[in-house]
């Protein structure tokens, strides 16, 4: 079968798209050599800035993310497949306004690799670079074990919250803390119901068949939780909430930031579903939802899933997430 | 015995045809428990080493030709293999006299300067189900083998090829296949694979220019 | 095969997903009986205020864009299926701040059926109503023959453009009479590569093989236009914008809106690509793109496909347009 | 021969069951040319339906609960079916006398106002492959026949029936449909399907009771 995508050539994917990207929002970002997609408000900040690093294919991840009060740069590789380490290293000499630059990375292999590789350029050239790393996919390992932790879709609200903190003239030392402490107050489950194909080699990953569903399913499809038949949208999130609220722990009288994050094919609709369930979930635990974001924010190309992130939210994040921001794909 | 400028520019040409010709079949493994990319980033990287060396002139030296090779693996975005391999370059590179041609001893201390460069930001041991089930038989092999070029270099390919037909037999521990686990026993790492092709591609551009 | 979505009872879909929406979105809208999808904004405007109607299952679309500097108030029917005039003619009667009403619909049979009587009942309350309706899909008919011509996803940019100028206080005649204009002119085409499944029936509708597409395809894949292989991106769009400036006419030196709708599985890098094949293609023919919508706008549950969607463009649209706007699935 | 208001109420459960069975058929059939809904759409009015007729009481008048099965129709959100057959009991209820029986003649003209009432809002004529192919036919057979209520009833059928496989020659030309033209032809109109069984249910629901 012939892959049903409208493209023109696999080996110029990310170009093509980043230049369209940069049409279409040209009030918002510009894209540099190198696919670096920086936020128009960069050139003016006198702050601690933000860098992030990741493949393509998950738009509007990461560089729908780029703009005011969130990415300041978001440095994108090929599909799937992390930038090279001499670019990341551009980007954040690029980013350093003097008050140094806060590098998010998503636990992933080649990221990972990129990421060390990069902070070594860093150091040697005497950046002052501080690099925090999201790894909250509960699907693989106990929080004991956070190396083999995945980073999906929750580092989207961090982006927003540690630029909030760096617009208050925050030093890096306190917005990287910041940025660490959010990603240990949070965690994320993946749940896959239908695969999607490479839009460069056309090969599709994974195979779901016709009845079941998958929980635990990464970024790109690859497996880990348990594959059961397709349930209803109430019980799947009872499954995948009820594990998020043990990992992190959550107990009755918290506050709770929920994400629904559609991974391509499955429904507005469905996501507003899946959100209210677990809105009713959480009320059932006496847990309150204070905020929340609901779309697709981290897609794996057509793949039909969601994915279910839930944080424990205080007054200082709360504070900082309810702050202007204006990028592509997020508005406040 | 002295491995020539010529003679390593050949290996490294007969690594990269060699990997190529295997592009469809690493991307089919990798879409199995990765995301179906290995082919295409392996292609790229062996593009580029390609190039890297078409480029490179009669003048350099070894080890600048791998430095060269090193850095322009480095441009090229593409998931875990691209710092793996630059890394691996690199410490080739670091291993390799600074010179045209190479004694056999310097040869064999170039790989395991290479295999132990890229264990140190790899952490993967034999069994892991990584690419260092197929480099690091082969560096042993390697080590362990006397006689002409060619013919140690087919030791080290069979090492190579032996290795990465183990990987069969274990559960991923690294890279995105690890989530799958026990699940991914019974199909070879792509990564393994492309590192066999690659060593077997070594040995036969040696034979190619004899 | 089973149905793969995350939805708890057939016959609740509507009522489930406009309480995700409120949950999630409180800020921006009520949900109040009847499905009427409410802006918080509305009770203080004095201005006219613009109300709509339409079936669900097409998320964001409708209620997505209510909010400040778009809709007032949308009224959800079901799935694919009109609400029924009661609803719509309280929902008018709600939104009547004094100034009058502007009611939008798209031509479809039940749209349009519901649209007439609720009119009906309008004239007999003695409600100021002015109605306009949206039939820009050019597969189907010539634009003399516009009445069978179904409105898709170019209502959207028109509820921003109308709302501009009834916030700077103009009278309904004015609104209506540009809202007309507006629709006049502009165009869409859709393209479809793989159908969608109703998410209360589990039925599938059309079905277009493994290699074809089928452009002209409407807002539940009715058919219409040409069925062919599968073509990159450049060639689709230089086939369906070619069409598009055909009819609207455009001339060398005009400027253009263009959207690029994803319907479902189409992933947002195809839509960038798409995007700016269909720039270059303007440009090639002297056409400059002065204001843009790339994204997941009117959706049709998980077809994979998308609506190209160009409009000629005057200083009064661009200015209208360039102001803010705020809604679950737009802001500016 | 008179009809009451029991008759009455009969035969339009029997219409209601009689679509309500047919519920997959009529949404299989429209999700070829349509959108996949009219048996979902369809048994959510006859439901209405039948809840108005179950709580109406024996006080009420053919007029008053031909009135207040429209005004329950009218509430349910359901696509192009719900606002025409609203208008359909409108004009049904606007054919109908205030009382609680009719005879012959009212019973006719009653019909005749419904379709005249809904071809105002529909403005579909017989072979534009829409609703209307089954109940004009219907409506002229029941202006044509006399005999008793039952036979009435089932000529009336027959011509409903009729028509609706009739459409199965057309091409659309309002609704959904539409926009598949000529392809649609081979496939018979949802709406021309859902009105025959209504029809054909009003007649078995007459039999039922007697
Ligand atoms: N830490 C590691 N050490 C050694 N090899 C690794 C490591 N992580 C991943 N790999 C290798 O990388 C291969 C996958 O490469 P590739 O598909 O190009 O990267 P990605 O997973 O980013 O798409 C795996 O098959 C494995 O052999
Ligand atoms: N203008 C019209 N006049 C008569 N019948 C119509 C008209 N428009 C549509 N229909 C009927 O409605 C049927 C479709 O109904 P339904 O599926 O419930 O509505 P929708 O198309 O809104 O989903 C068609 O099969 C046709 O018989
Ligand atoms: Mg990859
Ligand atoms: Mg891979
Ligand atoms: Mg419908
Ligand atoms: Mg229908």
């Amino acid at each position: 079968m012939k892959m049903k995508k409208f493209l023109n050539d696999p080996n110029t994917l990310t170009a093509e798209m980043l230049e369209g990207l940069a049409l279409a929002h040209g009030d918002i970002v510009d894209v540099l050599p190198g696919n670096l997609v920086v936020s128009r408000t960069l050139k003016d900040a006198d702050r601690v800035t933000i860098v992030t690093l990741g493949g393509t294919g998950h738009e509007p991840a990461l560089s729908g993310f780029v703009g005011d009060g969130m990415l300041d740069i978001a440095v994108a590789g090929d599909v799937f497949a992390a930038p090279n380490p001499q670019n990341c290293f551009e980007a954040i000499k690029l980013a350093d306004r003097g008050r140094g630059v806060l590098f998010l990375v998503l636990n992933h292999a080649g990221d990972m690799l990129t990421g060390n590789m990069t902070m070594k350029m860093c150091k040697q050239a005497g950046l002052n670079v501080r690099k925090v790393v999201t790894q909250e996919d509960i699907s693989n390992a106990p929080r004991s074990n956070a190396d083999d932790r995945r980073g999906l879709a929750g580092a989207v609200p961090l982006y927003h919250i540690a630029a909030a903190a760096a617009k208050e003239g925050r030093s890096l030392d306190e917005v990287a803390d910041l940025a660490q402490r959010y990603a240990d107050s949070m965690a994320t489950i993946a749940v896959a119901v239908r695969c999607a194909t490479h839009p460069a080699s056309g090969a599709s990953f994974g195979d779901l068949g016709d009845e079941d569903m998958e929980i635990g399913m990464g970024q790109h499809g690859e497996g880990g939780g348990g594959r059961q038949p397709m349930k209803t949208a109430r019980e799947t999130i009872a499954i995948m909430a009820n594990a998020l609220v043990k990992d992190i722990p959550l107990r009755k009288g918290d506050r709770a930031f929920v994400m629904v994050n559609g991974s391509g094919a499955t429904t507005l609709m469905e996501q507003f579903i899946l959100y209210k369930d677990c809105v009713r979930y959480l009320e059932g635990l006496g847990i309150e939802v204070a905020a929340n974001m609901v779309g697709e924010i981290l897609t794996v190309q057509e793949q039909a899933g969601f994915q279910l992130n839930i944080a424990r939210w205080n007054d200082e994040f709360l504070r900082l997430w309810n702050t202007p921001a204006r990028t592509i794909a997020f508005s406040k | 015995m002295t491995v020539t400028l010529r003679q390593m520019k050949n290996m490294l040409l007969g690594g990269a045809a060699s990997v190529i010709a295997a592009r469809d079949e690493l991307t089919d493994i990798d879409s199995r428990f990765g995301d179906a990319d290995h082919g295409i980033t392996m292609e790229k990287i062996m593009k580029a080493l390609g190039k890297a060396v078409d480029d490179s002139g009669e003048e350099c030296t070894i080890r600048g030709l791998l430095n060269t090779i090193s850095m322009a693996v480095m441009t090229i975005n593409g998931g875990s293999a691209v710092p793996l391999w630059t890394t691996l370059f690199d410490g080739l590179a670091e291993g390799a006299p600074d010179r045209a041609d190479m004694s056999e001893e310097e040869f064999r201390a170039m790989f395991r300067s290479g295999y132990e460069t890229l264990f140190e930001i790899s952490k993967a041991k034999k069994g892991d189900k990584t690419m260092m089930d197929a480099l690091e038989p082969a560096v042993d092999a390697l080590g362990a083998t006397t006689g002409c070029l060619a013919d140690m270099m087919k030791a080290t390919a069979r090492a190579a090829e032996a290795g990465a037909g183990e990987t069969v037999n274990f559960a991923a521990r690294f890279g995105r296949a690890k989530n799958y686990g026990e699940r991914s026993i019974g199909t070879p790492d792509a990564g393994a694979m492309s590192m066999k092709y690659f060593i077997q591609g070594l040995s036969e551009g040696l034979d190619r220019d004899q």
